[in-house]
């Protein structure tokens, strides 16, 4: 009983660290309005926490170039397992727009692995929601497949 | 000890904890609707803590998990103690000792953030635990007993002996809650500028174990605060539950202030108010 | 004493945006603050190689996703006074009615974080809850909620009907309400003013030897804002800069909020004034020469260089930015800052790294 | 203290929460949301690939060697939405929806591949035919 | 057998430590320094098997002893106005003379008063301090053998001054064991006179002129209190022609009369103990070498203060001049903790912690209630043995690592585990339920009910302590190593430590049991009621410690994650890469509050309440 809760518990608090890599601020602040009272992520147990050792979902929104891709590499290192990463946004995804800029690598998954993208220029809050769901979906499969 | 106060003892071992979680949950409810959201189920902190429980880390510090233990037998102790109807006095230092361990704990940590949120953990210590203690004091000369037995058996309503207490009082949950505007040793929900200052450095099973201390600091606070009106359950509940109202309505009307406003002025004054108090019971 | 050295940022939960503060505190004092920067350097000018001048209006318009759409007006005018042209007065209306709006929305969100940052969390709330209405316009008129792409060389190209113009004027009547309702909270609160009156203070007289820009010069006492240069509509609106003489925190935060308020009559008097006519001219040519053209953003003057060679691309883009020219003064303020005042007086310059660095 | 009435407020007005998903609001009419091609009306032109400021599309003729068959490629995951390639597409084939573009969990991009028209192009008989493919 | 026990308590450490100066190889010396500890611990253990008692035996009871005890209180003060004549020193020179004066007065102005009833008067208060002497004592004279021969490598000396050393130290202790059993208050004022000169000596030990200046200090302020003591026992010889201390100190005795003896008296004992405002020459006593501040702090000297106020308790309760005392008390616990939170350095923060808990046992003596003094001897007997752990221990961190400050004791844990952990159990023991010092800490404000004001006072010093001790723990626990790690421990080293530790821990643990063996002959039942629920919280304490070791010991095989530093990259441990592109240390310094807690203001503004408080002492006893 007490080892479902604990399972359970994995996906209905999905705290998440948001880290700006390089993103040109759309993507951040729809992320922050979800956390806002009209899309309320809180709902579904999220809290921002600042910390890559409280964090069980990292929201990375930006393109990675050479010295955020460092920062970026070791706040992933820093979270906890089991851990989800979402980038958000064109840039998340692939460097979008920026993508040919002399300066930029290309999408996080240059650097870490990522769970769930989402694309859109920003990404709406919604998609954001969506993702955070499809994220802790996922997270519930590869629980239930090493049970 | 007898067979009664072993089982209540027990009774607070267990509930007060599970009492504080479900606070920390009507807290999590309320403040969301305060801001006009919908918030998290009721139930929420406990799925944080049961996540917690199941998340692998790497510590910061191989003394942490050390103090961490410590700080929740302590809060679990001081539960006991009062539950049983132990002396308050010395139920509110097993309290302190927990803090101080938690303090002790983010010492030892690597993160500055963790160091910096020790040391305002420490000053925050030192703003409330007077008031604190100067209210246990007033509440045992105006009940007749420092035990926790004879404060509820004081007739009447305490709080229309002890007014002024109640800002002191009000003043001590808050830092308990860790509630803006006294959040300043590790915010409680949006971060500062000590990201989560003292728990900066603790994460996974010992969070967990932190946070069920918590919950059973803040049952202990409120209990306390319920003496002021202990003429029976119902009404202790009610007033234990006002101070938590109090508290969660402060917190969103008021921004954050320093340690330096709380360390000189906002304490001095609910000590003063308290004193008051106290002399006032001694010249009645 | 000791020493306490404190890496602030680039990743930390009251900054919006990756910049680092290497920060030495004495007993708490701040003693020493270097920032980083190049966290978020993607290199979007050198991309003026790679896109013609009419990609590139895609491309400046995410330099920063706040005021998105001022940075592609800049643009565009830049690109306008190059090749000749000029905007039909429509499109010159339209241009104020969105970039207020995204002033509006600008300082909202700056509002609602610097509320945050001294852990008024509700008031962020509310802030964020108002701004959302005007997220809505918006995303309602011109398809995003950010990002709102609605400038092209030559004018706009997206409109509004009547019905859009009467739901704009309605919405802001309630937007307006709401701010207003805030006032007392934002200017008078005494936990409020505990944690911003007197915090950061920027002389009148080192802002302008400092070169600050935007609320962070006007809350010196320093009337300058660029909407005086009357660019797009601005010609035919009243406006007058909103100034605070205390150069605090406080001071930054009464400019921004005046200035909301007042960006919300400026689309009301654009909307009055608009009248049936085109939406843009045809672009013919290829920009040649060099211009530079300046805007106002909500945290201040922008500045753009644009050459161009006579081909499809510019020979170069080069942009200055509000932030950048505030950083000088904030690197004066926060020495002898307490700690926790320092996310505070970080936020009260309303940093914008993404756009500092592009 | 001056924030009281407002939390008060707050407390016994609705929430302003819209309950996503269990909610959805409907989409504003001109949102632009995911690009879609109506492929059948495609005539493989590479405007909106020029045009594109991200240089997410790439159209190809004659793709896998059928001369008759075009490829309009989409690396969606670049795509920042603009509506440009909308506004410059020839046959208006292209369209934005107004809801957005839903999560995916692997990089991908959209082909789409439809017969190219007989010359002189003429819009009404380019029979399409639409696959969906997705490549990791 | 019980006199041959108490000979030896007095006797043999002044004759061990005559045979050091005359011994002078190291070797012969640690033998008879542990030699003296063992039989001190022989003698004290072999006392308290015989508590509660009454004795005459002959080497104190007899007349020769009495005509010592009268030529001391000649010659001690004598030889201060000597010291004062040479060193120029106004304060000394004045106050010895008035103590010559005093004590020409008394031989030849006073009819010679009636004999004490018993020479030799051991009780649990006096068993407690023989106790504390004897072996608390032993432990910092053995911990003294490899310390001063550092000490004196360090210092480069020519002739080893050592046998001085260890004949004044281990004399002190045979001085303290005859002051607590003295039942004649000419003997005991002889004792107490040479724990003046003791002390006077050790601090100017190292002869510098910080040290010179600081045992003047010392030597001026304790001859004023000597001068308080002889005023004191000669009003009361002449008041009711008594020189018994135990006579002395019954209620019956002084119903109806003034307390001024008594008032003197306490003065006395309050500038012995160190209170405000007379701080200074303890913590003057700083500059001498680590042993001497732990023996000065822990075990003997500032004890004898508070030993007086104890033994004089029953009078006291319920009296004016014990309320006055109870808030002289307690403001000294406010304010020296106050003063102890704003201090960086090491041993000053112990110096003032030291005057904050003595004058809670002040308090507690002030109070007067047989709780209140059994809550004192506990605080006393448990206060010698932490703070002299914590002495130690910060003298051995000291000698590793070249400083006292706080801030540069950081990553000490890597350097020498035993005693930075040591330290750091020791501080926690200041503070933590269910030891004894908090437990003391309680009690007395339980007991302090009569007093509103001293509550608040002992309430607010309680958390300032706290704060204190936490910090210091914490401090000694966190922090990077750097730098080699010098290593040095030897079993005199660490053996004493581990001792006191065990002490600090068990008999902290054991408070309630050990405050009723302790109680003062004939005094009431143990602490009140709430001790009933003390017994369950101690089991809890205990599983927590177990549950909490094995966690240590899974943990410290697990690696250690980076620090939270921003996201920012490390080169190497403790450090990050920051602004400039610099390898930015992590350096962080504990904040001391200087505005609140300064130590000058502070001191001023405690210093003029304290005054005021000890006129009105003096004063009130004369209403
Ligand atoms: S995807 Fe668009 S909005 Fe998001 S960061 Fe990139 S450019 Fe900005
Ligand atoms: S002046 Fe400009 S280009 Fe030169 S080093 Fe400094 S930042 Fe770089
Ligand atoms: S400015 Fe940026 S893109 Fe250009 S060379 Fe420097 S780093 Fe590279
Ligand atoms: S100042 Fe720059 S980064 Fe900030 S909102 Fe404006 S353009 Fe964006
Ligand atoms: S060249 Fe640019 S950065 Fe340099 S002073 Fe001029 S405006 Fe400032
Ligand atoms: S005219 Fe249109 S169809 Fe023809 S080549 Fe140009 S873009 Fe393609
Ligand atoms: S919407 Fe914009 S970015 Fe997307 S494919 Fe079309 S032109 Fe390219
Ligand atoms: S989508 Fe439109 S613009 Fe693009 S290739 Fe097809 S027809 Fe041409």
């Amino acid at each position: 009983m007490f080892g479902s809760f604990l399972r359970a518990s994995q996906v209905k608090s999905p705290w998440l660290l948001h880290f700006d890599c390089g993103s040109c601020n759309g993507c951040d602040i729809e992320t922050l309005a979800c956390l806002t009272p009209v899309y309320d992520v809180e709902r579904f147990g999220v809290i921002n926490v600042g910390n890559p050792r409280h964090a069980d979902v990292l929201v990375v929104t930006g393109t990675v170039n050479p010295r955020n891709a460092a920062v970026l590499k070791n706040l992933y290192d820093q979270m906890p397992t089991p851990k989800l990463v979402i980038a958000v946004g064109a840039c998340g995804c692939s460097g979008g727009v920026f993508r040919e800029a002399p300066n930029v690598l290309g999408g996080i998954d240059k650097v870490i692995p990522v769970d769930v993208y989402v694309p859109g220029c920003p990404a709406k809050p919604e998609a954001i929601m969506d993702a955070v769901v499809t994220g802790l979906g996922k997270l519930k499969a590869i629980l239930e497949a090493s049970k | 000890m007898n067979l009664n106060t072993f089982l209540l003892a027990l009774a607070g071992l267990v509930l007060a904890p599970l009492l504080g979680g479900l606070a920390a949950g009507v807290d999590r409810v309320v403040t969301a609707r305060l801001q006009s959201r919908l918030g998290p189920p009721l139930l929420q902190p406990f799925f944080d803590v049961g996540k917690l429980m199941s998340k692998a880390i790497a510590p910061a510090s191989h003394w942490q998990g050390l103090f961490v233990r410590w700080a929740l037998a302590a809060s679990l102790a001081s539960d006991v103690l009062l539950a049983a109807g132990g002396d308050v006095l010395m139920c509110f230092f097993v309290q302190a000792a927990s803090a101080s361990f938690v303090a002790l704990g983010a010492f030892c940590g690597s993160s500055p953030y963790s160091k910096l949120g020790a040391q305002r953990e420490l000053f925050q210590l030192l703003a409330y635990e007077p008031v604190f203690l100067v209210a246990i004091l007033c509440m045992a000369k105006a009940a007749g007993g420092f035990d926790a037995f004879s404060i509820m058996a004081a007739q009447g309503p305490l709080l229309l002996r002890l007014p002024l207490v109640v800002p002191g009082l009000v003043f001590v949950v808050l830092v308990k809650l860790r509630k803006s505007p006294f959040d300043i040793a590790a915010s409680h929900h949006m971060h500062q500028e000590v990201v989560r200052g003292v728990y900066t450095d603790y994460a996974g099973r010992d969070f967990a174990l932190l946070e069920l201390a918590h919950w059973a600091d803040v049952t202990v606070v409120l209990w306390i605060c319920s003496f002021l009106w202990a003429t029976g359950p119902l009404q202790m509940l009610a007033t234990g539950l006002a101070f938590l109202f109090a508290a969660l309505i402060i917190d969103n009307i008021s921004a954050r202030l320093t340690w330096r406003t709380m360390l000189k002025r906002t304490a001095p004054l609910t000590l003063i108010l308290a004193t008051a108090n106290l002399v006032w019971l001694y010249l009645e | 004493m000791a020493r306490t050295v404190i890496p602030f940022g680039p990743q930390h939960p009251v900054l919006p945006e990756p910049i680092h503060l290497s920060l030495v505190l004495e007993d708490e004092k701040v003693v020493e603050a270097l920032p980083t920067l190049g966290y978020v350097h993607r290199g979007l000018e050198m991309l003026a190689v790679k896109r013609d001048y009419n990609q590139m209006i895609q491309i400046v318009e995410r330099v920063c996703g706040i005021c998105s759409m001022i940075h592609s007006l800049c643009y565009c005018q830049g690109i306008e006074e190059m090749m000749g042209l000029e905007a039909p007065r429509r499109a010159r209306m339209l241009r104020v009615v969105w970039s207020e709006l995204h002033r509006l929305h600008s300082h909202l969100l700056w509002l609602g974080l610097f509320a945050d940052s001294f852990g008024f969390e509700s008031l962020f709330m509310q802030l964020w809850k108002i701004r959302e209405r005007v997220m809505d316009l918006n995303e309602a008129t011109t398809g995003n909620r950010v990002i709102v792409s609605v400038n092209v060389v030559g004018g706009v190209r997206a409109d509004l009907d009547e019905g859009q113009v009467r739901w704009i004027k309605d919405t802001l009547v309630e937007v307006e309400a709401s701010i207003r309702s805030l006032q007392s909270t934002i200017m008078n609160d005494s936990t409020v003013c505990k944690r911003t009156k007197g915090i950061g203070v920027l002389t009148k007289q080192a802002a302008h030897d400092l070169g600050a820009a935007g609320p962070m010069l006007r809350g010196s006492g320093i009337a300058q804002d660029m909407r005086q240069l009357k660019y797009a509509g601005f010609d035919e609106l009243a406006f007058e800069p909103v100034v605070e003489t205390a150069g605090d925190c406080w001071a930054r935060s009464a400019v921004r909020f005046r200035e909301a308020l007042q960006s919300i009559d400026l689309v009301r008097q654009a909307l009055d004034k608009l009248e049936p006519g085109d939406l843009a001219v045809k672009a013919k040519g290829r920009p040649e020469g060099e211009v530079i053209t300046r805007v106002e953003q909500p945290r201040g003057e922008c500045l753009y260089y644009l050459k161009g060679n006579g081909s499809l691309f510019l020979e170069r883009v080069r942009i200055r930015t509000p932030t950048f020219a505030n950083i000088p003064p904030l690197a004066a303020i926060l020495p002898g800052l307490d700690f926790a005042d320092v996310p505070v007086v970080v936020l009260s310059i309303d940093p914008c790294i993404s756009c500092t660095e592009r | 203290m001056r924030m009281l009435p407002t939390v008060l407020a707050n407390l016994f007005a609705k929430a302003a929460t819209r309950n996503y998903p269990h909610f959805v609001r409907e989409s504003f009419e001109h949102a632009r949301g995911e690009l879609v091609n109506d492929i059948k009306g495609c005539i493989f032109c590479g405007t909106c690939a020029r045009k594109c400021p991200s240089q997410c599309l790439t159209v190809a003729r004659g793709a896998a060697g059928d001369k008759t068959e075009g490829a309009w490629t989409l690396e969606f995951f670049a795509c920042v939405g603009c509506g440009v390639c909308v506004d410059a597409c020839p046959t208006r084939c292209l369209s934005q929806k107004a809801t957005h573009r839903p999560v995916a969990v692997e990089r991908a991009v959209i082909t789409l591949t439809g017969r190219l028209p007989e010359r002189p192009a003429r819009k009404d008989n380019a029979a399409g035919k639409a696959a969906d493919k997705t490549e990791a | 057998m019980i006199e041959a026990y108490i000979g030896l308590l007095i006797f043999w450490p002044l004759a061990a430590g005559l045979a050091c100066l005359g011994l002078r190889g190291p070797g012969a010396r640690s033998a008879l320094v542990l030699a003296t500890g063992a039989v001190l611990a022989a003698g004290a253990v072999g006392l308290a098997t015989q508590t509660p008692l009454a004795l005459n035996p002959a080497f104190l009871s007899c007349a020769t002893a009495l005509h010592v005890a009268q030529a001391a209180a000649f010659l001690f003060p004598a030889y201060f106005l000597f010291q004062g004549i040479r060193e120029k020193h106004g304060l000394v020179m004045l106050f010895a003379s008035a103590q010559l004066a005093l004590a020409a007065y008394g031989e030849f102005g006073l009819p010679a008063p009636r004999a004490a009833q018993d020479a030799v008067f051991c009780d649990g208060l006096a068993l407690a301090l023989v106790l504390v002497a004897s072996l608390v004592g032993s432990l910092i004279s053995i911990f003294a053998l490899p310390y001063m021969q550092r000490h004196e490598e360090h210092l480069h000396l020519k002739t080893s001054r050592q046998p001085q050393f260890f004949l004044i130290l281990l004399a002190f202790l045979g001085l303290m064991n005859g002051l607590a059993l003295a039942g004649d208050l000419r003997l005991f004022a002889a004792f107490f006179e040479g724990t003046t000169l003791c002390s006077y000596l050790l601090i100017g030990h190292d002869r510098t002129a910080e040290a010179k200046k600081s045992a003047l200090r010392a030597l001026w302020m304790n001859c004023m209190g000597g001068m308080f003591l002889h005023a004191g026992i000669l009003l009361a010889q002449k008041q009711f022609g008594l020189a018994g201390i135990r006579e002395l100190a019954s209620p019956a005795l002084w119903a109806g009369a003034t307390l001024l003896p008594l008032a003197l008296i306490l003065v006395a004992a309050c500038v012995k103990a160190a209170q405000l405002p007379f701080q200074a020459w303890l913590l003057g006593a700083m500059v001498a070498p680590t042993p001497v501040s732990a023996l000065l702090h822990s075990s003997t000297m500032v004890k004898v203060g508070v030993f007086v106020c104890l033994r004089l308790a029953p009078v006291l309760e319920g009296t004016t001049t014990g309320r006055i005392l109870t808030l002289a008390g307690a403001l000294t616990f406010l304010g020296a903790s106050a003063l102890a939170l704003g201090q960086s350095n090491a041993k000053k923060i112990l110096a003032y912690s030291t005057a904050a808990n003595l004058g809670l046992i002040i308090a507690c003596a002030g109070i007067g209630t047989p709780t209140a003094i059994a809550a004192g001897v506990v605080l006393l007997v448990i206060h010698a043995v932490t703070k002299g752990l914590l002495f130690l221990c910060v003298g051995d961190m000291e000698q590793t690592v070249g400083s006292r400050d706080l801030e540069d004791l950081r990553g000490i844990l890597a350097k020498t585990p035993l005693t930075a952990l040591a330290a750091s159990a020791g501080a926690m023991a200041m503070i933590l339920p269910p030891l004894g010092m908090l437990a003391g800490k309680w009690a007395a404000l339980e007991a302090a009910s009569a007093s509103p004001a001293a509550m608040v006072m002992l309430a607010v010093g309680s958390a300032l302590g706290v704060v204190c001790w936490v910090r210091f723990s914490g401090t000694l626990m966190g922090g990077v190593a750097v730098g080699p790690q010098p290593a040095h421990a030897s079993g005199l080293t660490s053996g004493p430590i581990l001792a006191l530790l065990a002490g600090a821990v068990g008999l902290g643990m054991a408070a309630p049991w050990l405050n009723a063996l302790l109680l003062p002959a004939g005094q009431g039942s143990p602490l009140a009621g709430g001790w009933g629920l003390l017994p369950p919280l101690f089991a809890t304490a205990m599983l927590a410690w177990i549950a909490g070791l094995k966690v240590l010991g899974r943990q410290s095989l697990q690696p250690l994650a980076a620090p939270y530093v921003g996201g920012l990259p490390q080169a190497r441990p403790g450090s990050f890469v920051g602004a400039l592109g610099r390898n930015w240390t992590l350096s962080e310094g504990n904040e001391y509050a200087p505005e609140l807690f300064g130590e000058a203001k502070l001191t001023r503004l405690a210093g003029a309440l304290a005054i005021a408080l000890l006129l009105a002492l003096v004063g009130g006893a004369l209403i």
